[in-house]
């Protein structure tokens, strides 16, 4: 074990791949936190930025590592609009469920279940 | 008369009556009188037939067996045994020449009597269309030379006396006797059953000669000498039914609720003893186990009802035990070996039996007419403490009772003294045989008792003073319908018709017609030959002779005693052992015992197995519903959830496990991303791992 | 440690710091501010990835576009009478395990699989700007056009929904 | 390049034709804004030139747009599906009372379905990560916006905003195990990755980790347990249409790209001695494992959970749940014939499910109601359609001689020939539950009689009854005359790039 | 025998469908001209079954030999070229009978008529009655003409659903529980069976040359495989034959634990039909609640549908399974029977006694053929047909006191003798006919499947031959019950039997007296047919003995 935390601990200032990627994958627990445990819905919908944010990192990490091809960085691109896309849709769905519901709050809106 | 005719002769009588049976089922009730002529004239016919066939059968062909066979299945080649036919028929021997005669006279006679005792009957016509499908079946059991047939004829007569015994079915206890005449009998059958088909799976054919011939050449079923043995046993079973044998007697005392003649044709006469023709018929196959097993259960049966005979005051019932008994000593006389007796026995009984029911019937007859003119609706017209002193207003009655009750105590002259001596000195001679001297002496008391019952039964009923002076007035002789008949079975109760010497009828023309077959059962397990058999019998039969007659007068002499002279006060002896008493007035707790172990157990059972369908096996969900019910969350949902159809545990399963599982449908979104999430990771670990 | 690691490290630290303020601050306002720091730290990292069009691509949309929406959203769906608008959590236990162990085992498999990767020459003078045009109208030609349909629908449809119902 | 392009363009003739229909719709809407009836017509007429457009390409096999989009029997088939389903979307909405007397007017509606239609024949093509996510986001935006279409409906907003959480939530999962995959492998296009997964040097856990997250995509639109949450909550707050549209088109989009993705990529396609039509599985990720699983649980969830339903769209939300199980039984076979009994499933659950939908909302245009206690005594009110609705219901419970048991037959027939029995009997005994909370419909249906005073028989027009034999007809026919239809299925399983 | 050119089975078979459209077509409100064009329907079906009867030959054996079948028709039905993964499928239309079906369509005929008239009095929704009523005999014919297992499993499935629906629209107060229920046992038994039919599928392959005529893989290595193409099927003659199970499948070799589990498989489907005892539970429910007419069809024919499977599927197909578990199936018969009797002593309600009794008779039907030789099993086949016309007597009968009364409880009735003299007439035949007495046909098929089952199963038989008096017991007590004794005041309005009831019940007491008196009739059609399974059974059990296994 202590073998494994002082290779780790060597490896950490050499920055490179999988820096980048952990962080990525920290975002994306947070992202997922906040889809999880935010009540308004802006504040899921920002989980879910989060976590398009942290596909993008690898997205572009393994591009820079993996050899440069670019189809990372392409991909990249096209995740950023798709993500204002659906940020736009949702957020029209989210005013239209204010003005239905007074309320933004993801859980009180459970009128379809069980 | 050539041997194709009689056969033809006798299909025609065996046919006769089921031809009256439907002409009288279908349009009984329209025809004039309501057909009671057609039906009569057609089993006198039959009468007239089977005598001539009978003496055709004695004078041409006095020691074959005439046979008529036909294809009934065809089962073709069949896998693993080859061609295969069941081939049933006719035969007629001597024993079934006999039978024919005896079975159609008294049915004769009782058609003539019925016409006088059934007069305005509410299914009088409906009655005689009975009569006409039993005598069809009893014939057909005669006939028949297979097993099959036989077993066929069996239940039917079975079914004739269900529904003559319910004949006046509007009585509870007419409709609940001729049930369980039916049912006890099918126990027998069962067993009868079993044995027809031990022999059928080992030797594929129903006909008796080619399963004698089978065994002689040495096959036996399933290469074991138990089973064969078994298969004896078993068949008797039938025999231990249909002849009310211990311990299958108690449904034909009860049977006496149907009409008195049917009484004394079915039984008294011929039907129950079909069971003692049915042994006579599979003699040579019973090995000597089962003829000593045969013997007790005759003996048995025979002294059980002899003791419950003493006790009775219904003039039937008394009848009735006295049938059984003697139906016990004929298979106590088969099952010593004394073929030649028991079924001459046989013959003699049903002439007597049948006379003293008939003329029981007279005098209920009158009996109940002296009632209907008092309007007196309670008294018992069948008890014999309400009657005595109908000697006077009933002589025909009177002397023809007589004279059977003598043949019946076995009194020299009559034919009961010539068959009931050569049983006895059949059992002596199986007693010196085998060393089993239980038998005789059974035997020999019984003997006595019978003569002492039956005594008591005719002081009670025709001496003395009638108990109501007012209803002696309405007392008159039965008409010439019913006394005519009387008076010939009486004539026929004397030794003249069997045999020329009255002491011994072992040179008579009946006991020439029947030989002993010899046995066909392998010789380690037979009983004795005929021959050494013979030869001991004939030894026996003047000490036989001798005891019988000293018993028989002993039982005479303490029946007078008793109730004539009152010498002895039979009230005294009545209270003195009232314990024993009240034991045989209970007719030894047969009834009791079987009302409450066999039938109360088989309700019982039956519920439980109801219970055991509703609840466990259909009700595992119901059931298992009903403790979930209380549980909250399922609320009352459930319940028409449970009756809407879930039919069994695992649809309840389901369902239930569907009500948990839509639990997982929060309606809340966040909540369904934490499930997902989860189950990504579940599965991630979950196929990390494998 | 050199620049390079070092520059990352203080990204790194923006990026997941404000994210977690982000996600774990009851104040609205604060979360939707955070985010920008957030977006600003991840345009940073593409930057060390010498990913320099995405990282101005990155601040341009999803803090001149996204957020502003956000905000907007923020603003719209609250009675905004100070900048303390706050907001509850929901099953925060199960969601923390959950994803404690999903970043765990990201972690963990990143750092076992990529843990030593050679780091590639550098291409540093060269802007990325070009290719990815080229690439967008040649091998991306496709999803390209499919991207702008998809914002067509989503103008659309954003549109015909938060319009003022009752008016056809 | 360009001339590439040229002449890839031909082959995406029917895409363009949509996405030309999407704008004409629009434009039209703008121009006539006081009817919808020509936008409608409109969107009927590109829809049919696209199913002509789509018919062309029969028997084509070509990868275009540097292998973005396959042009291959697979496709054509899928395509071919969602078209009909389109078009008969486009009528039953042309029939929706619900639609009709929102108060709103269906320009928007009609260009939007042009739009969802148009992801999903994308989806149904899709050779490469990036453009599947694109499709699956294409078709995702539109189905949000649809799903809460009747806004004045609570159910309906509610219904759209799950759709969107989730469906981002799913997305964003699945683009992180498009980006693992990618790490791995250097490319998005999926025969890329597969010749760089064919040379075995890859790492099974992270192969695994992203076969999961990409599961949770497919598993999202195909709504497979446990992917499956949205489905019922947003098939009952949408508009019945889109209900309908989405529990087939969606549905096959989604299967289409799933098994293009899973056959193309996680195949060894370097294995020898396997049999014809049969595949190996990529060493070190069995997927079809998990494929088996979440089918198991698919099938049994969805049926145990029908059983409770009350509302009818509810009921058959949670009946297509278990519908997705049965035919992810299929993929698990790893051979064609598992693939073909995918297919032919689909066609016959697409006019089995479509008409149990159809019905349900002509019932609901006259009665305003979906429950199942307001179905008590309509067998007399209404005999045709609730005929007609018992033989869809019946199909679905897979009995002869309707289509479904033919569907059912195939999918158990290849999971027997490939030794999968117990999925088999999972699948079969699951039909039997099934068929429990499908006899209640009808036995409330005929059994029961109304609770209502009056009881007015129901009057349809001959279109709808025209519609409902559109459907009906073949659901009947397919199942004694099935012949073609397995030729068309069998025919049907080719797939770009694969052997 | 050929119609216009189409032959006598297809006729048999879609004459009903036939009617049913011409039913349907018929306004709702005429009431009669549906009941009499239904009637006529079926009538005609009787004729053209009378018609087989006279024509049948009884000299063919059929069982697994097509050549053996009679009244064969065969028509491509569906025909799948190969291709490079998948084989030639193809499926016929093929129907054809020997002695095994020929009763049972003939019974079908029969109990088809006597329904119909039986259900003359309905009033409620007459034209969905009549229509459902048609589908459900097409769909019970059908089974007992089909060859091919796949047009046999469509039939067998096809009488699901009106049945439901003629329990569940038209039964009593418990009648949706009984529907449903009879549904869910009836499917989940038949989804079970689907299984092993493809298991089956894949299991056979024959070859097909280019006309569409199939020869078996024995036949086609004679032949030459020139021109011959293989391929998978459903042919049930061809699933029989040994030599055309592919080496290595699913199903091939013999005692295999993948063939004993494809056997109980189908076993489970046809014991539920039977009903067997652990699987018996809907039959009371659902007779007890369905009309008249339904219950007559239930026991006279459906459940006649699940022995004559065993019969006809099982036993051919799997020989060493059935060898290995025939003790099995004679438990479950003799506990069927046995039980079935003892529950029938305790029922108050009369439908429920005889649902009740129907299971105890079809116990002998099961011992009968797990005797596995021809005296059990024409015992069994015989007691098919007997059961058929035995209880649909019974049920006719309770359906008319059922319609005068408006009550089954046994202990409210008695006396009715005198009351309803013709009625008790045909009761008492019926009864006795049930409890086996000799002279009337119950007791031939019982006595012969008891003397089939003895030389197999000594010790079971003897056990169930007690049900000869629990039988008896409870019959004769219900006899007394209902008909003896006093009448109670509230039925002496009760009338007699009008001559609609008195037709469609004097031809089934005719024909049960008769087959009691001369069953050849009937035992003369199947013989060469049954001669022919018992003589494969008994081959199979002999390989069992070589091989040293059972």
């Amino acid at each position: 074990m202590n073998s494994f935390f002082s290779a780790f601990f060597a490896w950490l200032p050499n920055v490179q791949l999988a820096h980048f990627l952990i962080v990525s994958a920290v975002l994306f627990s947070l992202g997922l936190y906040g889809i999880m445990t935010r009540r308004n819905a802006i504040l899921v919908l920002m989980g879910v930025e989060l976590v398009l944010n942290a596909a993008n990192i690898n997205f572009i990490a393994f591009s820079r590592y993996g050899g440069a091809n670019l189809d990372g960085q392409a991909a990249a691109v096209f995740v950023i609009i798709l993500a204002a896309a659906e940020a736009a849709v949702a957020l029209a769905i989210v005013l239209n469920i204010y003005h239905r519901f007074q309320t933004v709050n993801v859980d009180e809106i459970s009128n379809l279940k069980e | 008369m050539s041997q194709e005719l009689l056969l033809n002769l006798s299909i025609v009588i065996l046919v006769l009556p089921l031809v009256g049976f439907t002409l009288m089922i279908f349009f009984g009730k329209r025809l004039p009188r309501q057909g009671d002529w057609l039906e009569t004239s057609i089993i006198a016919t039959a009468l007239i037939l089977a005598v001539t066939v009978l003496y055709q059968k004695m004078m041409l062909y006095p020691h074959e067996t005439l046979a008529l066979n036909f294809t009934w299945v065809d089962f073709h080649d069949v896998p693993g045994i080859g061609p295969m036919k069941i081939v049933l028929g006719f035969g007629i021997d001597n024993l079934a020449a006999i039978m024919l005669v005896v079975v159609t006279l008294i049915s004769t006679l009782v058609h003539f009597f019925s016409i006088g005792y059934m007069q305005g009957d509410i299914r009088y016509s409906r009655y005689f269309a009975y009569l006409g499908i039993f005598s069809f079946s009893m014939l057909m059991i005669v006939l028949a030379d297979n097993l099959f047939m036989l077993y066929v004829g069996w239940e039917l007569v079975g079914l004739s006396s269900y529904l003559l015994i319910g004949h006046w079915y509007e009585k509870q206890s007419a409709s609940n006797a001729a049930m369980k005449a039916f049912i006890v009998n099918r126990v027998g059958d069962i067993g009868f059953f079993i044995g027809i088909m031990i022999l059928f799976a080992n030797f594929h054919t129903f006909n008796l000669q080619e399963i004698f011939e089978a065994i002689h050449s040495g096959r036996i079923p399933f290469n074991s000498e138990s089973w064969l043995t078994a298969a004896g046993i078993l068949i008797f079973c039938g025999a231990i039914g249909k002849s009310a044998q211990f311990p299958l007697h108690v449904w034909l005392p009860d049977a006496m609720e149907g009409p008195t003649p049917v009484s004394a044709l079915i039984h008294a006469a011929t039907m129950v003893a079909a069971g003692v023709y049915l042994v006579a018929r599979t003699f040579p196959m019973m090995t000597a186990d089962a003829l000593m097993l045969i013997a007790y259960i005759g003996a048995i049966t025979a002294f059980i009802s002899a003791t419950i005979a003493i006790a009775q005051n219904d003039i039937k019932k008394v009848l009735a035990y006295s049938t059984i008994s003697q139906l016990g000593y004929m298979v106590m006389g088969l099952g010593v070996g004394a073929y030649t007796a028991g079924f001459f026995h046989l013959v003699t009984h049903a002439m007597f039996k049948a006379g003293l029911f008939l003329g029981s019937g007279s005098v209920i007859h009158g009996m109940h007419h002296a009632l209907h003119h008092q309007h007196d609706h309670h008294t018992d017209p069948q008890d014999i403490r309400n009657m005595g002193g109908l000697k006077s207003k009933m002589p025909v009655t009177y002397w023809t009772f007589l004279i059977y009750t003598l043949a019946i105590s076995g009194v020299p002259l009559t034919s009961g003294f010539m068959s009931k001596d050569s049983i006895l000195a059949g059992t002596l001679a199986f007693g010196s045989l085998t060393g089993q001297y239980l038998i005789p002496i059974i035997g020999f008391f019984v003997a006595g008792l019978t003569a002492f019952y039956m005594f008591r039964l005719v002081i009670l009923t025709f001496y003395g003073e009638h108990k109501d002076a007012h209803r002696a007035e309405h007392l008159h002789e039965s008409p010439k319908i019913m006394t005519v008949p009387l008076m010939i079975l009486a004539a026929l109760s004397f030794f003249i018709f069997y045999s020329s010497n009255p002491l011994d009828a072992a040179n008579g023309w009946i006991s020439k017609a029947l030989e002993r077959p010899e046995s066909v059962v392998p010789a380690s397990v037979a009983a004795a030959s005929t021959e050494v058999f013979e030869e001991e019998h004939h030894h026996a039969h003047n000490t036989a002779m001798m005891l019988s007659l000293l018993v028989a007068g002993i039982g005479i002499a303490i029946a007078f005693a008793m109730y004539h002279w009152k010498k002895i006060s039979a009230d005294k002896i009545a209270e003195t052992f009232s314990g024993p008493h009240k034991f045989l007035l209970n007719k030894w707790g047969f009834d009791d015992l079987y009302m409450g172990v066999v039938v109360n157990g088989t309700l019982a059972m039956t519920n439980m197995w109801k219970w055991f369908d509703n609840t466990i096996i259909d009700g595992a969900v119901n059931g298992a519903g009903s403790i979930t019910k209380v549980t909250s969350f399922v609320s009352g949902k459930f319940d028409s959830i449970v009756i809407d159809g879930l039919v069994n545990l695992s649809a309840y399963l389901s369902g239930f496990s569907g009500l948990v599982l839509r639990k997982f449908q929060t309606g809340k979104v966040q909540t369904y991303i934490v499930f997902v999430v989860f189950s990504v990771m579940a599965f991630y670990f979950a196929f990390r791992l494998l | 440690m050199q620049l390079f690691d070092i520059v990352f490290y203080v990204f790194a630290f923006i990026t997941l710091f404000s994210a977690f303020v982000v996600v774990f601050s009851r104040n609205i306002i604060y979360s939707a501010f955070s985010l920008l720091f957030t977006f600003f730290g991840v345009a940073g990292l593409y930057a060390l990835l010498q990913a320099d069009f995405l990282a101005v691509t990155q601040i341009l949309i999803y803090v001149g576009g996204i957020l502003v929406l956000l905000l907007f959203g923020v603003m719209l769906t609250n009675k905004v009478i100070s900048v303390d608008i706050k907001t509850g959590t929901l099953q925060t236990i199960p969601a923390m395990i959950i994803v404690a162990v999903v970043a765990g085992s990201l972690s963990g498999l990143f750092y076992s699989t990529w843990k030593e990767v050679p780091t590639p020459a550098s291409t540093v003078l060269k802007t990325t700007t070009r290719s990815i045009g080229e690439m967008l109208m040649t091998t991306y030609l496709l999803p390209f056009e499919i991207a702008s349909v998809i914002l067509l629908v989503a103008l659309i449809g954003a549109a015909m929904i938060s319009r003022r119902e009752g008016k056809v | 390049m360009s001339e590439q392009i040229l002449k890839d363009l031909h082959l995406f003739y029917p895409e363009i034709t949509l996405t030309i229909t999407f704008c004409a719709a629009i434009i039209t809407d703008l121009i006539f804004r006081r009817t919808s009836i020509v936008v409608s017509s409109v969107v009927m007429i590109g829809l049919v030139i696209t199913g002509i457009l789509v018919l062309g390409q029969s028997g084509v096999q070509a990868s275009i747009f540097d292998n973005m989009i396959a042009v291959d029997p697979f496709a054509y088939f899928f395509k071919m599906l969602i078209i009909i389903t389109a078009i008969l979307i486009v009528v039953f909405s042309l029939g929706s009372s619900e639609l009709n007397s929102a108060g709103r007017k269906l320009g928007e509606y009609y260009s939007l379905l042009v739009a969802l239609t148009l992801g999903m024949v994308l989806m149904a093509g899709a050779s490469n990560l990036l453009m599947m996510y694109l499709a699956l986001e294409l078709s995702s935006i539109a189905s949000y916006i649809l799903s809460g279409y009747t806004r004045e409906a609570p159910d309906s907003s509610e219904a759209s905003l799950k759709y969107v959480i989730y469906g981002a939530l799913s997305s964003g999962l699945m683009l992180y195990g498009i980006s693992i995959i990618y790490g791995l492998t250097g490319s998005l296009d999926i025969y890329a990755i597969n010749q760089v997964l064919a040379q075995g040097n890859y790492n099974t856990i992270a192969l695994l980790i992203a076969g999961v997250l990409a599961m949770a995509g497919f598993g999202y639109k195909i709504s497979a347990v446990p992917f499956h949450f949205w489905t019922p909550d947003v098939y009952e707050g949408a508009p019945i249409t889109i209900t309908a549209f989405l529990s087939v088109a969606s549905k096959a989009g989604g299967f289409a790209m799933m098994i293009r993705f899973f056959k193309v990529t996680f195949i060894d396609s370097n294995a020898v001695s396997v049999p014809v039509g049969v595949w190996a599985s990529l060493k070190g990720f069995e997927w079809y494992h998990l494929v088996a699983v979440i089918a198991v649980l698919t099938m049994t969830f969805g049926n145990l959970v029908a059983i409770w339903q009350n509302n009818l769209k509810r009921l058959l939300a949670y009946s297509s749940i278990a519908h997705a199980g049965y035919m992810l039984t299929g993929l698990v076979v790893l051979s064609n014939e598992g693939l073909a009994a995918i297919m032919l499933y689909f066609v016959v659950y697409l006019f089995m499910n479509l008409g149990a939908f159809y019905i349900v909302m002509l019932i609901a245009n006259q009665t305003g109601s979906e429950d199942i206690e307001d179905y008590k005594g309509l067998g007399p009110r209404a005999p045709f359609i609730t005929v007609a609705l018992a033989i869809f219901l019946v199909s679905l419970t897979g009995l002869p001689p309707t289509a479904g048991f033919i569907g059912k037959l195939y999918l158990f027939a290849a999971l027997l020939n490939h030794g999968w029995i117990w999925l088999a009997v999972i699948g079969a005994l699951n039909s039997v539950i099934s068929l429990y909370y499908y006899v209640r419909i009808f036995r409330n249906m005929y059994l029961r009689p109304s609770e209502q005073q009056q009881v007015t028989p129901l009057n349809f027009t001959m279109l709808q009854k025209v519609t409902v034999l559109v459907m009906l007809v073949p659901t009947i026919l397919l199942g004694l005359y099935f012949g073609p239809l397995v030729q068309l299925a069998q025919a049907s399983v080719k797939i770009f790039g694969t052997p | 025998m050929q119609l216009m050119g189409i032959g006598v089975l297809t006729w048999l078979t879609f004459l009903p469908v036939l009617g049913m459209v011409l039913v349907l077509l018929i306004p709702k409100d005429q009431k009669d001209a549906i009941r009499w064009s239904s009637l006529i329907v079926t009538l005609i079906q009787l004729l053209l079954s009378i018609g087989i009867f006279m024509k049948f030959d009884r000299g063919m054996a059929g069982i697994n030999s097509e050549a053996g079948m009679q009244f064969v028709e065969k028509a491509t039905w569906i025909d799948i070229k190969s291709i490079a993964w998948f084989g030639r499928i193809h499926i016929d239309y093929f129907v054809g009978i020997d002695g095994l079906s020929v009763t049972m369509v003939i019974l079908t005929a029969l109990i088809s008529a006597v329904a119909i008239l039986s259900a003359w009095n309905i009033e409620k929704s007459v034209k969905g009655y009549f229509a459902l009523f048609l589908l459900l005999d097409a769909g019970m014919m059908g089974v007992f003409v089909s060859l091919d297992f796949f047009l046999f499993y469509i039939f067998w499935e096809v009488m699901l659903l009106p049945m439901y629906f003629l329990i569940g629209i038209w039964g009593g107060a418990r009648r949706e529980y009984a529907a449903i229920k009879f549904f869910l046992y009836t499917l989940f038994g038949s989804v079970l069976m689907l299984l092993a039919m493809i298991a089956l599928y894949f299991s056979v392959n024959v070859y097909i040359d280019a006309n569409g005529v199939i020869y078996s893989v024995t036949e086609a290595m004679k032949h030459g495989l020139d021109g011959l193409e293989k391929m998978y099927t459903f042919n049930m003659l061809a699933m029989m034959d040994p030599g055309n199970y592919v080496p290595g499948s699913l199903l091939a070799g013999a005692h295999t634990s993948m063939r004993y589990l494809a056997y109980v498989a189908l076993f489970i489907g046809f014991a539920i039909k039977i009903p067997c005892f652990p699987f018996h539970t809907w039959l009371p429910d659902a007779h007890v609640e369905a009309p008249t007419a339904i219950s007559v069809i239930l026991a006279g024919v459906l459940l006649k549908m699940g022995t004559y499977g065993l019969l006809r599927i099982s036993f051919p197909i799997f020989p060493d399974a059935m060898v290995h578990y025939s003790w099995m199936l004679a438990l479950l018969g003799v506990i069927s029977m046995v039980y079935g009797a003892l529950v029938a002593m305790a029922q108050t309600d009369f439908k429920k006694l005889i649902a009740y009794s129907s299971i105890s008779h079809m116990g002998v039907v099961t011992l009968g053929m797990a005797s596995m030789n021809t005296q059990g099993i024409t015992g069994a086949v015989f007691q098919m047909f007997n059961h058929g016309t035995i209880t649909a007597m019974l049920f006719l009968i309770v359906g008319v006191i059922y319609d005068r009364a408006h009550t089954r409880g046994l202990n409210e009735f008695g006396g009715l003798m005198n009351q309803m003299p013709k009625y008790s007439g045909i009761m008492v035949v019926a009864f006795f006919a049930a409890l086996g007495l000799p002279g009337l046909s119950g007791f031939i098929s019982e006595a012969f499947a008891l003397l089939g089952s003895f030389q197999t199963f000594r010790v079971l038989t003897m056990i169930a031959a007690v049900t000869i008096v629990i039988t008896a017991g409870y019959m004769l007590w219900t006899l007394q019950r209902v008909f003896l004794g006093q009448l109670p005041e509230k039925w002496k309005g009760l009338t007699d039997m009008n001559t609609r009831e008195a037709i469609m019940l004097w031809p089934l007491a005719l024909i049960v007296i008769f087959l009691g008196i001369y069953p050849s009739p009937i035992l003369d059609m199947m013989n060469t047919s049954l001669n022919a399974l018992a003589g494969i059974l008994d081959q199979a059990r002999h390989a069992t003995t070589m091989m040293g296994m059972n």
